[in-house]
């Protein structure tokens, strides 16, 4: 997932940092890496080793909102996709759904499930690639191996040879599916207002539903994998369930009628970090509700819950920051609106709208599982 | 059909063109091209009154001996009917640029300016109509009206159509009867319109055809200030004069707005007009082509289309019609030039056109220029006929077969 | 011929002086300076003449003495002395299109004022040429086979005597007329300025010279329908339009005409403008030719009942000529040159609202007037009017729709005299006084000015002065008379003429149908519409299209013996080419480079010659050079850049525009 | 194996999205032979190497080095020069490095237009006190730094010298293969080459047999305004294909999805400027020759700049629209 949200200044080194025995006064991680988006870090520590102040900035600005003006309106769909080539199809379809609110058209059923269809499985090949690709190195690897170990290459040896090309293949079919309607993967050609360009042929059905069932048997592998390498081992629980990488914002998703999880369409449903519904909206009031803040130390801009005004980079109840993305989405939500799976990850790391309350905690660290 | 000849430029000479600038500009250039056949002193209705027609202006012009032409009167004798431009076949533009430098170099040299004119041109100034009027009284036939007609400065929102009234058809008991039509015909169509009323003035037509340019420029000054307050889509007026200056001269003033002249305006409304006029006239009419609006716009069809849409109209025609009509002779301050032609020995255009519309048998001599309707009534008054024979505009007849 | 190789270019740039043209204004040895320094070149010369014989020996004496193997002439334009230069260099031994011509005249003395801008433009554009020339690949001019028949549009007295002259040459001619008989204009005619001959009696001849002659194919009632390939290959199709009668089997007895179920004629005759009448079936004129009847089947009963007696079959008898089912038919010849000599149409009087035409039956036009002068007219040569009596008082307009901003601006040249003609003519037939209205009087031409003199000594009257108004006449509007209004510019006086006849002596206007035509056979258009000549000099029977040539009022009004002088001039260009049996084919054309090309198929409708088409086998454009002409058109339009065009290579190109802009 | 003897590569990225990098990984399978052979030394999506890691290398270190992204920042610049020093090959990798990409339809404003809008003028921003990004911001006597925002977003070799060029939007697999292979191999054509065939798409297009020979624009439809014929060439249903013009490569792909070429592979080579050439294309073949039918036709086609120009305005012969600082040239693609 594309960095949209900043990290807040950290009151510890991170243990990404190779802080050594001279305990500078000030650490610079350029680039930040395994993660899709240009980053960098400064780290400035106090006398005795504390982080004083951290700036996650990013270094680069390339002007969406200026040169996106004067073109078709229905060139968007492609044209803003180029946001992010990793998720390309999440911003290809809030596009294309805001040219049906522009056209005030309403997709036939067969193209509205197309595009949920697309959607998923771009939400199921994602989160593979950061579990495997870009964030879980680091637990599977494991956070202490040489920087040169800790990345795909390293985990597939981890793993093993096969369970790589398990990951890989898999990845592919999903991307084939995505490739068959949108053309191309990344940055995919298939939303039109009010519709789709390309119909589904009845022969290709069977394959497609063969894959969501192979697809089902590779999450519950993947689980497996995580709950082996990551929640089997008690330092990384203790690692990732850490006050110092927990912050207290605001999260917002997207969720249905009944506020569980949904990921092509219902309302955005903000909560605070005590779990109580802050606002809930539908996205063309994102003006209403969200607001943008500049900061002379990053290209990029800082939203925030525009109510509730610009308070700073301050956790807490009250901020007006928040978070997006599979954890903020699950703590914005009372569930999923499908049944779990067995052995989900209910329970695992929070227990979103279960008995033991609202989420009160975000973990940075495991916020794309 | 020889095409009318239109600026295709924004405008058609430079706002400050002098008889000594001129001969380097393009239209000037048009006019050193001249071959001497003579068409615009022969189709000139004066033509045979003066010294100096057009074509020996041209020749003396070329040969710098002007002042000549200015000692003479002949100039004075131009009623601006655009004929000899229009059949120009070099394209000199003879009655919008040439002819009226010369009438306002005739005007300052004459040892007095005919009382008539002198009076009209300093009322227009004045009082913003040639008629001496107040303009306090501009709007008052609006109170007359059948159907509301709203006034902008009192409505205070855009409209699509801003109504130009205009003089004539403001003050004089005819015209009124003009001004009532419209506003009955623009209310049936349900037309979204108002009026200026009384900040309205004179659009300066005849100041222009005189070259009169200071009067011309304290109109068009105050007429462009008063439009920049409102905003409309489109300038609709009923008078042909009004549409000459907005459509000839105004633009070298920055107007450019969408212009209409009722006329072509309500042609172009005819399909949904139709079905109100219901009530048959029962009459042989017509038409008499205005000079601005035919000759010199090539609105000759529009009219004619609007009287075959009126029940029980019989058409027939003048021996002169559309590009060869013959003019009233009320443009270029004709209007106000009666008694100095008649001083002169000249015989009045009003009344030769009068003799052409009587041979036609018809009833209603029908019109589209405020002006014609003082000029032809007067004449049926001078000249004997048998057969009774009405001047209406084609505007009143539309109305009068309107059902409510 | 020496190809050097790229890396051993030496170049020779040659500057003229065209005596002071180019010397005069700008400094030509700042110009030989300063290419002299420029990468490549071997020598810079200037010199006084370059395109005299000693300047072209020098420049040869030059190549091999000094090994030069591009040249580079700064000179005039290449239209003038390309050809010169190319040859001189091939002459010496180099392949002509390594010499590449800079228009330093034209483009740059004639057109500035100021001597050292003027040296600057001409150091930019050698520069170009310098860097261009280097890049330039050795080129073979093809020789095409030329097909020796010709084909001549129109059959008007121009198509008539080209094809005659062609013919007697011995060449096979096509002669494609639209009307059902040539003739043209002429044949309407009663008699022709300045000479008065009786026009019949100098046309009908040639006339039926044409409809005898072995070596011509007359096609009347057809027209050319489409046009394929190039200058001694056209590919022409002619359709033929039914005239339900077969042209072989008719005698020209006219006795269908006589046996016709219509009794008497009652239809407008066409040749007649409308002014006689003819029945269904008709031969269009006495001394038509080819002398063939036909049926107009908008009139015939048979054709619109189908219920005839066909009274005109049974005259026929065993002739069988008729044939009411006779379709239209196409016809397909190879040509290898065409001579255009397709005409005039005269200017239609109504755009003139107020000279009254075809709302006062007095009004008529010239022509009209030509018909009633005419012995086999429809009055019998009496001018009569249309109440049938003659006129006393006739006046003739001159110049309708000719020098007017609002019709046409030109002068139809043969106006003022055959109003002169006419006016001689009506006063011979009816002793009317005539009054002719000028605004000029232009008697350009042998005999013309004596026959102006005779004319006016006759007394006729001549009003300098155009009528700008006519009406009638208020004091006798019963009979048709009508009233002038004129000034009559010589005296000051605005007059009123009252006439009881009024000629509008209207213009000649390139016909409705031109535009169509020019697209057909690939012609230009000068501004008034007519074919545009190649040269309106040296050049005044060729066309812009190679091997199409120009004869008669097609080109620009023009009276009869400048009509046939113009045709004979086309038909000898015609002949000049045939006989030679080839022609040289500029290998400035297009190709396709078929490992490039996508097979997108976007040149192909655009070529104007159409010499690309598709290789089926391998789905790659492919362009036939001997139809490409190097338009450009395909090189610009491929998206891919998959064509190239001999002599204007990219490369080629982007180095002369570079040359240009490093020194700009 | 002992990793110093297999040849080193690099990724970098610069004004770009990461789908360049999404193209590498879905290499799929074949991700792993690499990975076999080549020694990845620098790759921000995926591995944790700084770049401190890469300027402690020698000169020419690095193998190849595949940059994709336009050049936006003084950043970006720094490193692709850094890369080429380091690197013996340097390969312009996808559409933004080659072209400029989507980034450089910003070149069609002011920077200080960028600047104002994004920071200030956008609805959703709210900065009353009118902070913008600055180079330099001081923190308690220290400096946090930002890189300079050029006037203008430059293709790759606009800032360096660039040896190879993999097109595309992002490029495919295949061709990110083939091209990894021919360099594994040794096999490479010569320098300055786009390793993708030169041929414009219509020869891939499986829509080719349904382009009529004499196609004629009468006028240009918008996709979401016309039932688009699955079979059909998209031009002679009227929408407006890059096809033509492009480069072929991409294994038709948006053709596939029934969407209308946009151009991502470029031109060929012969081709100075990808817009102007199509552009001339279809001039050349539209129906109507009067101006009222041309502009007609043409309001089909409401940018112009943003459909011929959708991936390649940094490298294109258009000036911008000359601002007070704009002093570029870019004629033949010259870097300013």
């Amino acid at each position: 997932m594309s960095v949209a949200t900043p990290i807040l200044p950290m009151r510890e080194a991170s243990g990404a940092s190779s802080a050594g025995l001279h305990r500078p006064r000030r650490v610079t991680i350029d680039p930040i890496t395994r993660l899709e988006g240009h980053g960098k870090i400064e780290i400035f520590l106090d006398e005795k080793g504390n982080v004083e102040r951290a700036f996650m900035q990013v270094p680069e600005l390339r002007g969406f909102e200026v040169f996106s003006r004067g073109r078709p309106a229905e060139d968007m769909p492609q044209i803003t996709s180029r946001i992010c080539g990793v998720c390309p199809t999440a911003h290809h379809l809030a596009s294309t759904k805001t040219l049906d609110d522009l056209y005030q058209v309403e997709p036939p059923p067969a193209a509205r499930k197309i595009r949920e269809l697309v959607y998923n499985t771009f939400m199921l090949e994602d989160h593979a690639l950061h579990f495997f690709v870009l964030g879980g190195p680091d637990f599977v690897v494991g956070p202490d191996a040489p920087p040169q170990q800790r990345n795909i290459v390293g985990l597939i040896q981890k793993v093993g040879l096969d369970a790589g090309r398990k990951v890989i293949g898999m990845r592919r079919r999903l991307r084939d599916l995505i490739a068959y309607f949108g053309g191309k993967v990344v940055h995919p050609v298939l939303g039109l207002p009010g519709g789709v360009s390309k119909a589904l042929s009845p022969q290709d059905l069977p394959g497609f539903q063969q894959l969501a069932q192979d697809s089902l048997e590779f999450a519950l592998w993947t689980l497996q994998v995580f709950k082996q390498a990551v929640l089997a081992n008690p330092e990384y629980v203790k690692l990732i369930t850490a006050e110092a990488y927990t912050h207290k914002t605001c999260y917002m998703g997207m969720v249905d009628e009944q506020d569980k999880v949904n990921f092509y369409d219902g309302k955005l449903r903000v909560v605070d970090a005590g779990g109580r519904e802050v606002c809930r909206f539908a996205a063309r009031q994102y003006l209403d509700h969200i607001a943008e803040h500049v900061e002379p130390w990053s290209y990029v801009k800082f939203p925030y819950l525009k109510d509730r005004g610009w308070k700073g980079f301050v956790e807490g109840v009250d901020t007006s920051i928040y978070s997006v993305a599979p954890l903020a989405r699950l703590n914005a939500a009372t569930g999923m609106a499908t049944p779990p799976g067995p052995g989900g990850l209910r329970g695992i790391l929070h227990d979103p709208g279960g008995e033991t309350g609202p989420p009160h905690t975000g973990q940075p660290l495991g916020a794309n599982y | 059909m020889i095409a009318t000849i239109e600026p295709e430029l924004a405008t058609v000479c430079q706002r400050d063109t002098t008889l000594e600038t001129l001969l380097q500009q393009p239209e000037g250039r048009r006019i050193l091209s001249c071959i001497q056949c003579g068409i615009c002193a022969g189709t000139c209705p004066y033509g045979e009154y003066m010294d100096f027609p057009p074509r020996r202006i041209i020749s003396m012009l070329r040969r710098g001996l002007m002042e000549e032409v200015f000692q003479s009167d002949s100039m004075l004798r131009c009623v601006a009917c655009y004929a000899c431009m229009t059949k120009c076949p070099r394209g000199i533009r003879l009655s919008d640029v040439l002819l009226p430098l010369v009438k306002e170099q005739t005007l300052q040299r004459a040892p007095e300016m005919p009382a008539e004119l002198q009076r009209s041109l300093q009322n227009t100034l004045r009082y913003g109509n040639p008629m001496g009027e107040s303009s306090r009284k501009r709007a008052n036939w609006v109170t007359t009206s059948p159907v509301p007609v709203p006034i902008l400065a009192e409505i205070r929102r855009p409209v699509d159509v801003l109504w130009f009234v205009e003089c004539y058809t403001s003050y004089y008991p005819r015209g009124q009867d003009n001004s009532r039509a419209v506003a009955r015909l623009f209310n049936a169509l349900g037309i979204d319109f108002a009026i200026l009323g009384n900040e309205e003035k004179c659009a300066g037509d005849c100041g222009q055809l005189t070259w009169e340019s200071g009067l011309f420029e304290t109109l068009t000054d105050y007429n462009m200030e008063i439009l920049r307050k409102y905003k409309f889509n489109r300038l609709v007026t009923g008078d042909t004069h009004a549409y000459n200056a907005f459509r000839i001269r105004y633009p070298m003033y920055g107007f450019n707005y969408e212009l209409e002249h009722t006329t072509p305006f309500l042609t172009r409304h005819v399909e949904q007009l139709k079905p109100r006029l219901k009530k048959p006239l029962n009459v042989t009419v017509t038409y008499h082509d205005a000079c601005c609006l035919g000759r010199r716009a090539g609105f000759y069809e529009e009219g004619r289309t609007l009287l075959r849409a009126i029940p029980g109209v019989k058409l027939v025609e003048m021996v002169h019609n559309r590009m060869n009509s013959l003019c009233c002779g009320g443009g270029g301050g004709g209007m106000w030039l009666d008694t100095y032609f008649k001083q002169k020995g000249m015989d009045r255009l009003s009344e030769r056109r009068i003799k052409e519309a009587l041979a036609t048998g018809a009833d209603v001599l029908a019109i589209s220029c405020p002006y014609e309707v003082y000029r032809f009534e007067d004449a049926l008054k001078t000249l004997p006929h048998a057969r009774p024979m009405r001047v209406r505009d084609v505007v009143e007849l539309l109305a009068e077969s309107l059902e409510d | 011929m020496r190809t050097p190789r790229p890396d051993q270019v030496r170049i020779g740039f040659y500057i003229c002086h065209c005596g002071t043209n180019i010397a005069g204004a700008l400094d030509v040895g700042e110009v030989v300076n300063h290419v002299a320094g420029l990468p490549g070149v071997a020598l810079a010369r200037d010199y006084k003449y370059l395109c005299s014989d000693p300047g072209q020996e020098l420049i040869q004496h030059d190549i091999r003495d000094h090994g030069l193997n591009r040249i580079v002439v700064a000179a005039c334009s290449p239209l003038m002395h390309e050809r010169t230069f190319r040859r001189a260099v091939e002459e010496a031994g180099l392949n002509p299109f390594y010499c590449h011509m800079v228009n330093i005249r034209e483009h740059d003395a004639w057109v500035h004022t100021d001597r050292q801008e003027a040296t600057a433009k001409a150091k930019a554009l050698a520069t170009g040429a310098v860097r261009r020339v280097a890049l330039h690949k050795p080129l073979e001019t093809k020789k095409v086979p030329i097909h020796g028949e010709v084909l001549v549009v129109g059959g008007g007295i121009a198509g008539i005597h080209a094809a005659l002259i062609l013919a007697d040459a011995g060449k096979r001619v096509y002669l494609v007329e639209r009307e059902p008989t040539i003739g043209g204009h002429m044949a309407r005619f009663d008699k022709t300025f300045p000479t008065l001959d009786c026009a019949a009696c100098i046309l009908t001849p040639k006339m039926s010279a044409v409809g005898a002659h072995p070596n011509i194919t007359l096609w009347t009632y057809s027209e050319v329908t489409q046009v394929e390939g190039y200058v001694g290959n056209f590919n022409v199709t002619v359709t033929r339009k039914p005239r339900y009668v077969i042209e072989d089997a008719c005698t020209g007895c006219l006795q269908c005409i006589e046996a016709c179920i219509y009794h008497d004629a009652r239809f407008p005759d066409e040749f007649n403008l409308g002014l006689g009448k003819r029945k269904p079936i008709h031969l269009p004129f006495p001394q038509a030719t080819p002398p063939v009847v036909l049926i107009d089947p908008g009139t015939c009963i048979e054709f619109k009942t189908g219920k005839c007696k066909k009274t005109c079959v049974e005259a026929c008898a065993d002739r069988r000529a008729i044939d009411f089912q006779q379709r239209e038919e196409t016809r397909q010849i190879q040509v290898g040159t065409i001579i255009i000599a397709t005409g005039f149409q005269t200017f239609d009087p109504r755009r003139i609202p107020y000279y009254g035409y075809g709302v006062f039956p007095t009004v008529y036009t010239a022509l009209e007037v030509e018909r009633l002068l005419n012995a086999a007219g429809p009055t019998g040569g009496e001018v009569i009017l249309r109440n049938g009596k003659p006129p006393q008082r006739v006046g003739i307009v001159h110049c309708v729709g000719s020098r007017d901003e609002n019709t046409n601006r030109y002068c139809s040249r043969v106006c003022c005299l055959y109003s002169l003609k006419l006016a001689h003519l009506i006063k011979e037939h009816t002793g009317a006084e005539v009054y002719n209205f000028y605004i000029d009087i232009r008697t350009p031409g042998k005999g013309m000015e004596e026959f102006y003199n005779r004319v006016a000594e006759e007394g006729m009257h001549l009003v300098r002065g155009k009528v700008a108004d006519v009406y009638p006449d208020p004091a006798d509007p019963a009979n048709g008379r009508l009233m002038l209004q004129v000034e009559d510019t010589l005296m000051g006086r605005i007059l009123k003429v009252p006439v009881d006849m009024l000629v509008l002596s209207v213009g000649l206007e390139p016909r409705a149908d031109t535009q169509e035509v020019r697209r057909k056979f690939n012609l230009c258009c000068g501004p008034e519409g007519f074919f545009l000549e190649r040269h309106p000099k040296l050049a005044p029977v060729s066309s812009y299209a190679e091997g199409v040539f120009l004869a008669g009022c097609c080109q620009g009004p023009k009276d009869i013996p400048d009509t046939v002088a113009q045709a004979g001039a086309a038909a000898a260009q015609a002949l000049a080419l045939i006989v030679r049996g080839y022609t040289e084919q500029e290998p400035n054309t297009a190709y396709v480079r078929e490992e490039d090309c996508s097979g997108c198929k976007s040149c192909i409708p655009l070529c104007p010659y159409t010499a690309i088409s598709l290789a089926a086998d391998k789905q790659k454009a492919f362009i036939n050079e001997a139809l490409c002409k190097g338009c450009g058109v395909c090189v610009a339009a491929c998206p891919s850049g998959s064509i190239g065009q001999n002599l204007f290579e990219d490369e080629q190109l982007l180095s002369e525009v570079e040359g240009v802009l490093t020194y700009a | 194996m002992n990793p110093t003897s297999k040849p080193k590569v690099a990724f970098y990225w610069c004004a770009s999205c990461g789908g360049c990098e999404e193209a590498v990984v879905d290499l799929a399978e074949d991700i792993l032979n690499v990975v076999e052979a080549v020694e990845i030394v620098f790759w921000p999506v995926a591995m944790d190497f700084k770049k401190q890691d890469l300027e402690a290398m020698p000169d020419r270190a690095i193998a190849a080095a595949l940059v994709n992204g336009a050049i936006r920042t003084s950043e970006q610049e720094e490193m692709v020069r850094l890369l080429r020093r380091k690197s013996q090959c340097l390969i312009s990798y996808g559409a933004c490095a080659q072209l400029g990409g989507i980034p450089a339809l910003a070149n069609q404003f002011e920077r200080e237009e960028i600047l104002r809008y994004v920071y200030q003028e956008a609805p959703s921003v709210i900065n009353n006190s009118g902070t913008y990004p600055q180079p330099a911001t001081p923190h308690n006597g220290d400096t946090v730094t930002l890189p300079a925002f050029r006037n203008s977003v430059r293709a790759l070799d606009q800032v360096v010298e660039v040896d190879y060029y993999i097109p595309g939007c992002p490029p495919t697999p295949a061709l990110t293969k083939a091209a990894l292979d021919a360099l594994l191999a040794g096999r490479l054509p010569p320098r300055g080459t786009v390793l993708a065939p030169d041929v414009a798409l219509c020869e891939q297009c499986p829509r080719l047999e349904s382009k009529p020979k004499d196609l004629s624009l009468d006028a240009f439809q918008r996709p979401h305004r016309t039932a688009l014929d699955p079979e059909k060439c998209l031009l002679a249903q009227g929408i407006p294909c890059m096809g033509p013009a492009t480069r072929s490569g991409c294994e038709a792909l948006c053709i596939k999805g029934n969407m209308a070429c946009t151009g991502c592979f470029g031109p060929t080579s012969r081709v100075l400027d990808h817009g102007a050439k199509i552009l001339s294309c279809f001039a050349s073949a539209l129906a109507p020759k009067e101006p009222q039918g041309i502009d007609q036709a043409l309001a089909g086609l409401p940018d112009p700049v943003g459909t011929f120009y959708r991936y390649s305005l940094a490298r294109s012969l258009l000036r911008r629209k000359r601002g007070p600082s704009q002093t570029q040239h870019f004629i033949r693609g010259n870097p300013p």
